[in-house]
């Protein structure tokens, strides 16, 4: 085992045994538990620096674990791209455990709290560093165990309870489709490790690589909270708020791109798969922008635009366009990061108060995070310059280069109903006169239920400050990485390169940047106008009264994919197991066992009557068989 | 006694039938509890003729130990079932083996 | 050495009826120190040389022939440390008879994975009917002896069914020390016309004993009634003991029956699975929940048995283990959950995760292994069988046995839950945490769902040693460590 | 031949007369009659032992006990059959039942079915009765008794035995009372004085 292969596995390990420390010191710990928490995932990220180079050598770093049977064995496998998803959850990651040490500064189980973050990113680096789908699929299910975890942390909340088990049954789901994926490819490849797999992957029939695509995307649709297995992602939001950052920014939403990404082996050869995967991503797009709209939780917000902005990623890897997808993924991760520590911090100073609606004016209050909202919503919405330029602009263009006109539609149109809503969540939150001292009923917010502060005070002010400020750094500038070409080349041990659609020779690059600068530009004024200007500021509360008034249920609802679910599958079921229960069990199958003792029963009662107690009776009887006795052996006894 | 069999065994075969089913008749028709004993020595006797016929026959004297048997348990169960007789007589007063039915279901 | 295994317990279980009744606590430990002894005993007697006692010349041959390897090693361990740790982690009213009782069931059960002669699995097969039958006779709430007799009813016809296909066996071939032997044994001898009937008595003492759908209807019950200690090593290994029968007994002697009675199976199987698992959706007693989930899961492996396939066998025999591990785990914690709160129906619980966090760790990991959770032995055992089921054709079955994993999440979560989540209930007594000794004796049971889920190779190594696989269709399992 | 027919002619006729008397003791009667013919018949068939026993134990020593008996219960007609018949109508099949049985036998006999006869017709060893050392002589029939069928012999030792002290047990006063068993049925307390007008 060389020096880097050591290292490899001591930077998968040490989470885990950091979480096992925690979980096993925990009461003894309490608040040292945070540091030691993310002292682990930070010096993992420094020794992912440190193998960083190995990765790009042929082959990338390789690790064989051990064998259960033939065709599926274990082993850990850094490469460029599990090399970037390992930095980005280890070091944004990291930095997201420091934050919470401040956020959680007074929760009773901060040292659980701890275990499970530390569980969360040992359980994704176990996914990204597995040299093999099954690997991959005990990272997929820890992944969504760890966030069942972290969503119900607080256990004593009902709708966190019931957030958490969505959450789980949602991502099993997922975890059946990617098993699913696993037996045919172990079928028809009698192997399940990715180098077999990938080397076989021009020789199958189209009709098992579309299936096998399919079942994937079903895993990569549940953890990303792809369209229809969308749901559980907003209520995730019952998490603590650095829960969110890293659940929704860094690392588990993006799953699935990771997955996708790794396949593109797969979906090279299969046409129908990417057609599909584009097209579900930019509906999702689509839809998490359109929700966005609706919302008034700021925690909310955020969890649609980060299933709308996951849209873009799978759109982009699911084309095809794998570079353009990944690096949005890069980008996303920093400037959602942000958003939502930011966004924390909002709702650490307000006591737990997550509506928008009760906020404004807070620019003045929390300059720091008001700075950091500002460039994070600039980012995500592409603002020139800005990481998120870079990244959005390179997916919604290579709709167009790989001839997907349809689905680069979308992504302009998403682009721009993007920049409304972040932008009317920070001109809401920031801009205006501060409300959280006018009564709910004057906002029209409906009657709700007050969750219990739990967020104490007394955290030094730097620990929850310091992560926020070094993340606005990458949002920033994470996107000038594309110079030169320099992005593709670094991946381009994972990818073929494809060649473009003649669509692009049509529409050049830069007059596709103006067209989804103009969709940004409309959206922004408008929202400017509505929330941002003076006049709207003024009138704030009557403004948001009628708004929040005239809400179509339609969107508020979700579209009711939600009551979709309960009347077609989960009430179905609880009736059919309430049939089995009380009906088929007690009087079909124990019906018919009583029928076959009744059975007995009769038998019995009817040949009582035999039974008269009368000698001569039985001795008229024994005289038959007498009878019977002699015709028998004068009939049949001459035959032998 | 001449030494070949004169008469065919199946003679004394069809009149061992012959006894056995009038002592049967006897156990099905008589309410006697009595005569119904001694009909079922006919029935052991007639049994016993079979026995010594074929003895005879075969010139195997298995056939005159088995009917020697046939006796000494005859005996017994004449011997039980008379003194069942008397218990039930003293019981109940009666010996009607219609009215002994106490093992009807 | 391996008889001693057997005998051990027995004679252990009358001796503990020489202690002072009310020496409980004596006795709980007398019982926990002999079946680890026994554990411990097992695993030295791995691999050594059959013992054989002439019984039987006519009407054929038969011995007193036993032997520990395979598959059935394994079954022993799993017995004798659930055992173990159900007695060390729980209380029991009339200890000192209890403890008996499960001694006397740990000999019976024994005696059946050892058997080497058919006559002598039939003859331990019913004879560990007899403990259970009294436990429930004894320990059941309100004394209530319905439940008994109709395990024993149930039970007792299987168990005829069995002993007949034995005699038939023996008479037809002239033996019955016949199990383990090497491939193909009998396969040839046994024609058509005996061995439809053989092979019908032995799979039906099977299916009741396993059980599977539809012959699971006193399971419930059984499983509701029996003290807690008890219904975790009756689910855990008594359950098995029909599985094992299929591998060990029926797979290797009887090969074209198996095949021809496959679809069958495959129908019974993924009825109940489906069933089970949409019944544990709906059920108020967590017992109850986790009797159908039994039944779902073990229709998995019921089809893995009949699916013919190498890789579907090996999962068969990690999920064999696995289940018997999470099951007995999670009626101990159950177990431990009544024996603090008085209750256990889920709609009556709630919140003690706040009171008792240790408690609700224990039953979160039981729960998560139990709804396969990768990375615990539930899991290792489920994607070995279905891969085995799609490679080896059974498309269908495969994709439909997948909804039940769904559906797993569901119901153990949702028992989960509502034990431990949500806010505290005023009404249900709020009692201590768990103890240190109790929580001692679940940690064997955690170690060996951890280790399954890592590295379930020797169990599945397991079954190419002591099943014969190349009698069915599918690939051999040659080589399986590299 | 003659012989035999003289013999099972009255045999048949005594075994008729002892079934169809309504008096127990013609009964006996008919049935002394029925043994000693028997006893002869058997002398034709060399069995001289069990002649001899026949006379002894049947004629001697059963009987007797008949006789015993119906003088225990005051020898009349009267404390037998007075309740009503429950099996009024069981002559016709009674009848039909053992001719048919007879029938088959008798084909059965024709057609040889049977298998009862010996592949060669038998070539007596025997010897005139009293002579010693042939078939059928008391000390032939002895020494098989006491070799070859010894078990057999001792078990019937056995069941006299019990049928000794069942007999002793049964017919002493300890038999079980009446009130405690369930055996008789009917009630028969109620014609308890029919029985007693007999007494």
């Amino acid at each position: 085992m060389s020096d880097a292969t050591t290292l490899l596995l001591l930077l998968w390990l040490l989470p885990l045994a950091s979480a096992i420390f925690i979980f096993a010191f925990g009461p003894l710990l309490r608040r040292a538990a945070g540091f030691i928490g993310s002292a682990a995932v930070l010096t993992s990220f420094g020794l992912t620096l440190a193998i960083a180079s190995s990765a790009f050598a042929t082959g990338g770093l390789k690790l064989h674990l051990l064998d259960w049977v033939p065709g599926f064995t274990f082993g850990l496998w850094l490469d460029p791209l599990s090399l970037l998803w390992t930095l980005i959850i280890t070091g944004v990651g990291g930095l997201i455990h420091f934050y919470a040490i401040g956020y959680m500064w007074s929760d009773r189980a901060i040292a659980r709290f701890f275990a499970y973050m530390n569980f969360f990113a040992f359980a994704m680096l176990t996914l990204v560093l597995s040299d093999n789908f099954v690997g991959l699929l005990v990272g997929w299910g820890l992944v969504g165990l760890a966030s069942y975890f972290l969503i119900g942390f607080w256990f004593f909340r009902p709708s966190a309870v019931a957030a958490a088990l969505k959450a789980f049954v949602m991502n099993v789901v997922g975890d059946v489709g990617l098993m699913f994926a696993i037996f045919v490819l172990f079928a028809a490849t009698g192997s399940t490790a990715y180098s077999d797999v990938f080397a076989k992957a021009t020789t199958l029939a189209p009709g098992t690589i579309l299936l096998a695509c399919i079942a994937i995307f079903i895993g990569c649709a549940a953890k990303s909270a792809q369209i229809p297995l969308h749901t559980w992602l907003p209520d995730a939001m019952e998490g603590p708020t650095p829960v969110s950052a890293l659940i929704h920014a860094a690392t588990m939403v993006t799953a699935g791109v990771y997955l996708i990404a790794r396949c593109a082996p797969l979906w090279d050869v299969s046409p129908e798969a990417r057609a599909l995967v584009g097209t579900i991503g930019a509906l999702t797009a689509l839809l998490g922008a359109v929700l966005g709209v609706a919302q008034w939780d700021i925690k909310r917000i955020l969890a649609y635009s980060t299933m709308s902005q996951i849209g873009y990623m799978i759109m982009g890897v699911g084309i095809g366009a794998y570079q353009s997808g990944v690096l949005h993924f890069y980008t996303h991760a920093f400037f959602k990061a942000q958003l939502f520590l930011a966004a924390g911090i909002v709702i650490h100073s307000l006591h737990d108060e997550q509506d928008v609606r009760k906020m404004g004016g807070l620019g003045r209050t929390m300059p720091l995070a008001f700075w950091a909202m500002t460039i994070g919503t600039l980012a995500i919405i592409g603002f020139p310059g800005l990481s998120g330029f870079f990244s959005k602009d390179a997916v919604i263009y290579s709709s167009l280069e790989r001839g997907y006109p349809l689905l680069y539609a979308i992504g302009v149109l998403t682009a721009g109903i993007t920049a409304y809503y972040m932008c009317r969540m920070l001109f809401v939150t920031f801009l205006g006169n501060y409300r959280g001292e006018v009564a709910d009923s004057e906002l029209g917010i409906p009657e709700r239920e007050h969750a219990d502060p739990h967020v104490g005070e007394g955290a030094p002010a730097w620990i929850m400050g310091v992560p926020v400020a070094i993340l606005m750094i990458p949002s920033a500038l994470a996107g000038y990485i594309v110079i030169g070409g320099r992005w593709n080349s670094l991946l381009a041990a994972d990818f073929a390169v494809t060649p473009a659609s003649s669509l692009a020779t049509f529409v050049p690059e830069w007059l596709s940047t103006i067209l989804v600068l103009a969709f940004v530009a409309v959206g922004t004024v408008v929202a400017y106008v509505r929330y941002g200007s003076f006049d709207a500021t003024a009138s704030a509360v009557e403004r948001l009264r009628s708004e929040s008034m005239r809400m179509p249920q339609l969107l508020v609802r979700a579209f009711y994919f939600d009551e979709a679910y309960d009347v077609l599958l989960l009430r179905p079921a609880r009736a059919i197991g309430s049939a089995f229960m009380s009906v088929v069990d007690p009087r079909v199958i124990d019906g018919a066992v009583r029928d076959v003792v009744w059975l007995a029963g009769w038998f019995g009662r009817e040949m009582r009557a035999l039974q008269t107690g009368l000698v001569r009776g039985y001795a008229l009887i024994l005289a038959l068989g007498a009878a019977a006795f002699l015709a028998y052996f004068a009939l049949i006894g001459a035959a032998r | 006694m001449s030494a070949p069999m004169s008469v065919d065994v199946s003679y004394y075969v069809a009149l061992s039938a012959v006894v056995f089913f009038i002592g049967l008749g006897g156990v099905i028709l008589r309410r006697n509890p009595l005569i119904m004993l001694m009909s079922i020595e006919l029935m052991l006797n007639a049994a016993n003729i079979a026995l010594i016929a074929f003895a005879r026959a075969w010139t195997n004297n298995a056939g005159q130990i088995f009917a020697f048997l046939v006796i000494t348990v005859a005996a017994a169960e004449a011997a039980i079932g008379l003194a069942i007789v008397i218990v039930v007589f003293r019981r109940s007063k009666n010996v009607d083996v219609d009215e002994v039915a106490g093992l009807r279901g | 050495m391996i008889a001693a295994l057997v005998l051990l317990p027995i004679l252990a279980g009358f001796a503990s009826y020489l202690m002072p009744r009310r020496a409980e606590l004596t006795a709980k430990w007398f019982g926990v120190l002999i079946a680890f002894v026994c554990f411990v005993l097992a695993y030295l007697a791995y691999g050594q040389s059959d013992e054989s006692l002439r019984w039987l010349q006519r009407p054929f041959t038969a011995n007193f022939h036993v032997g520990l390897n395979g598959l059935g090693f394994w079954l022993v361990m799993l017995l004798t440390l659930s055992t173990a740790c159900a007695l060390a982690a729980l209380r029991v009213p009339r200890q000192r008879d209890f403890v008996a009782q499960m001694l006397f069931l740990l000999g019976a059960m024994t005696g059946v994975f050892v058997a080497r002669d058919l006559l002598v699995f039939a003859l331990f097969w019913d004879l560990m009917l007899i403990p259970v039958f009294l436990i429930l006779i004894a320990w059941a709430p309100g004394r209530s002896t319905a439940t008994a007799w109709r395990y024993l009813v149930y039970n007792l016809t299987g168990g005829l069914t069995l002993l007949l296909a034995t005699a038939a066996y023996g008479v037809v071939e002239g033996t019955t020390d016949v199990i383990g032997l090497s491939a193909g044994h009998g396969a040839t001898a046994i024609g058509a016309a005996w061995g439809i009937w053989i092979f019908a008595g032995y799979a039906f003492g099977f299916l009741v004993k396993t059980p599977v759908w539809p012959f699971h209807t006193w399971m419930p019950d059984t499983y509701a009634d029996l003290p807690p200690p008890a219904v975790a090593v009756v689910s855990a290994v008594q359950s098995k003991a029909g599985l094992y029968g299929f591998l060990v007994v029926t797979a290797p002697l009887l090969p074209e029956q198996m095949r021809s009675a496959a679809t069958a199976m495959f129908v019974l199987g993924l009825v109940g699975l489906v069933y089970g698992a949409l019944v544990a959706l709906v059920q108020d007693d967590a017992k109850r929940i986790v009797a159908y989930s039994s039944l779902s899961h073990l229709g998995l492996i019921l089809l893995a048995v009949f699916s013919g396939n190498a890789l579907a066998i090996a999962g068969a025999a990690v999920y064999i283990i696995a289940h018997g591990v999470f099951s007995a785990g999670l009626f101990v914690v159950l177990g431990q959950v009544e024996e603090r709160e008085e209750t256990r129906l889920v709609s009556r619980l709630g919140g003690l995760d706040a009171v008792d966090p240790k408690l609700a760790g224990a039953l979160h990991i039981m729960v998560l292994a139990a709804l396969g959770l990768p990375g615990l032995g539930g899991f290792a055992g489920e994607i070995l069988i279905l891969t085995g089921l799609f490679q080896a054709g059974a498309v269908w079955p495969a994709a439909i046995a997948l909804v039940p994993v769904v559906l797993a999440a569901a119901y153990m979560l949702r028992l989960f839950q509502h034990f431990m989540h949500g806010p505290s209930r005023e009404d249900i007594p709020q009692r201590a945490d768990l103890r240190p000794a109790e929580l001692l004796a679940l940690a064997p049971l955690v170690i060996a769902i951890v280790w399954l889920g890592v590295y379930p190779a020797p169990v599945a190594d397991s079954v190419s040693k002591s099943i014969v696989t190349s009698d069915l269709s599918g690939p051999k399992l040659a080589g399986v460590r590299r | 031949m003659t012989l035999f027919w003289v013999l099972a002619i009255l045999l048949v006729t005594t075994a008729v007369f002892t079934v169809t008397r309504q008096s127990p003791v013609h009964s006996v009667v008919g049935l002394l009659a029925n043994f000693v013919l028997l006893a002869v018949l058997y002398l034709t068939l060399n069995a001289e032992f069990i002649f001899v026993m026949q006379i002894i134990v049947y004629a001697g020593a059963i009987l007797v006990l008949f006789v015993f008996v119906i003088n225990l219960l005051s020898a009349g007609t009267g404390p037998f059959a007075e309740g009503p018949n429950r099996m009024p109508r069981a002559f016709v099949p009674t009848v039909l039942i053992a001719l048919i049985g007879f029938a088959f036998l008798i084909f059965g006999l024709a057609r040889g079915a049977l298998g009862i006869l010996p592949a060669h017709t038998a070539t007596s060893q025997g010897g005139d009765v009293g002579q010693a050392g042939v078939f059928g002589s008391v000390a032939d029939f002895g020494v098989a008794l006491f070799s070859t069928y010894l078990l057999p012999f001792e078990i019937t030792a056995f069941i006299l035995m019990v049928a000794v002290i069942g007999v002793v047990v049964l017919a002493s006063d300890a038999a079980p009372s009446p009130t405690r068993g369930h055996h008789v049925r009917r009630k028969v307390h109620e014609r308890e004085p029919i029985a007693k007008a007999e007494r």
